[in-house]
């Protein structure tokens, strides 16, 4: 399993299963999953998309250098693009290393990454029928 | 060049992606100028715009070649 | 699902569903696994054993305190017991939250927690035959 | 009471539990110089020892009445 961009729901687990190694005794994982609620609104499903080429290569880059900071680290990172309801998970990204130190710190840093550095945006659908683009990050370099 | 748009970009261009046909190679700081001169919906968005070329985010210097894929990336939200 | 102690495998998909909700968009989690070497020496499996009684309550308040950190925060934490191979989980903790900070500190406070306040011991197989206990951390109180 | 023990101090006890009659109520203090006297393979690991009774981590001066649970608890490892 590679890192990157998919339309299918997340599995973390499959995602474990991907990266566990012997040698590698601690694994942490993030998920970020659709809120029933932003500023105060009730939201009812998110829109994600990409600018998919550039957005695929940032996430695979991203995990590569992440993984490069530890000795055996291992980093995978997937984010979901499409409608997804509240609950549905839009990133997963999990690490594994001998160190727990290292892999707590490794989903933190890929996924601060990910927030400034992919070119992916949601679309916030709520439930009051308003629709709105979240522009949250202003797009830094790799 | 083929002009890509993503978020609120594509309604301020219109469409998610035109081919844009400019007289010569331009630096992306002068793509900045002739954006908000033809697409005049794009200018109160460009200040927030980054903008790649050929799949790499470019600075104000980076030149645009006839053909390239150029992107216009509004702050993201990913995660 | 409560926080406690199991002796059938561990299930990281299932403990997140468990503690998923509408307004939690982060959900973190730590996974130990056995690990096929220790200070040099090969390890084959490992036998976990606890002070039952006390170790179940111990990870009870640890999962409640550290989830009464943080408005929303949801934490629950299980930890296997009996002889485990190389590459089977321990120990896993899961957190939601509102906020990705309150999920990612959860886990490793619970983790730290656990490490230090729970009657809980390995005892290392080694490949040579060997076997030793681990007795790392002079118990806390909580 | 009630005597358990976990880990290497099972082998130091010799079982994993066993009922041990003390004439008194007594301090964690003084049961610590009791165990050494007793159980000579227990001196050596006493220092390293925690001591729990009835299922909370005592200190020097818990008190042990009879019919108590007293676990004795090694470093642990868990994790």
């Amino acid at each position: 399993m590679r890192s990157g961009l998919t339309t299918v729901p997340l599995d973390v687990a499959a995602m474990f299963a991907a990266i566990a190694a012997p040698g590698c005794g601690a694994m942490a994982a993030f998920v970020g999953a659709v809120r029933d609620h932003d500023d105060g609104r009730e939201v009812v499903a998110i829109d994600y998309s990409a600018y998919e080429s550039m957005a695929a290569k940032s996430l695979e880059q991203i995990a590569g250098e992440t993984a490069a900071a530890a000795p055996q680290l291992r980093v995978l990172l997937r984010h979901r693009l499409g409608r997804l309801a509240v609950g549905e998970a839009s990133i997963a990204i999990v690490a594994a290393s001998p160190r727990r130190d290292a892999a707590l710190a490794a989903i933190r840093t890929a996924l601060e990454r990910v927030k400034s550095e992919a070119p992916i945006w949601k679309r916030e659908i709520y439930a009051d029928g308003g629709e709105r683009w979240r522009e949250d990050e202003p797009l830094a370099p790799a | 060049m083929r002009l890509l748009a993503f978020a609120s970009a594509v309604e301020a261009l219109g469409t998610p992606s035109r081919e844009w046909q400019l007289p010569d190679e331009l630096s992306v700081g002068d793509l900045r100028l002739q954006l908000a001169k033809e697409f005049p919906a794009m200018a109160p968005l460009l200040a927030r715009l980054a903008i790649a070329v050929d799949g790499t985010l470019a600075t104000t210097t980076t030149l645009v070649r006839d053909g390239a894929e150029v992107a216009l990336l509004p702050p993201v939200s990913g995660g």
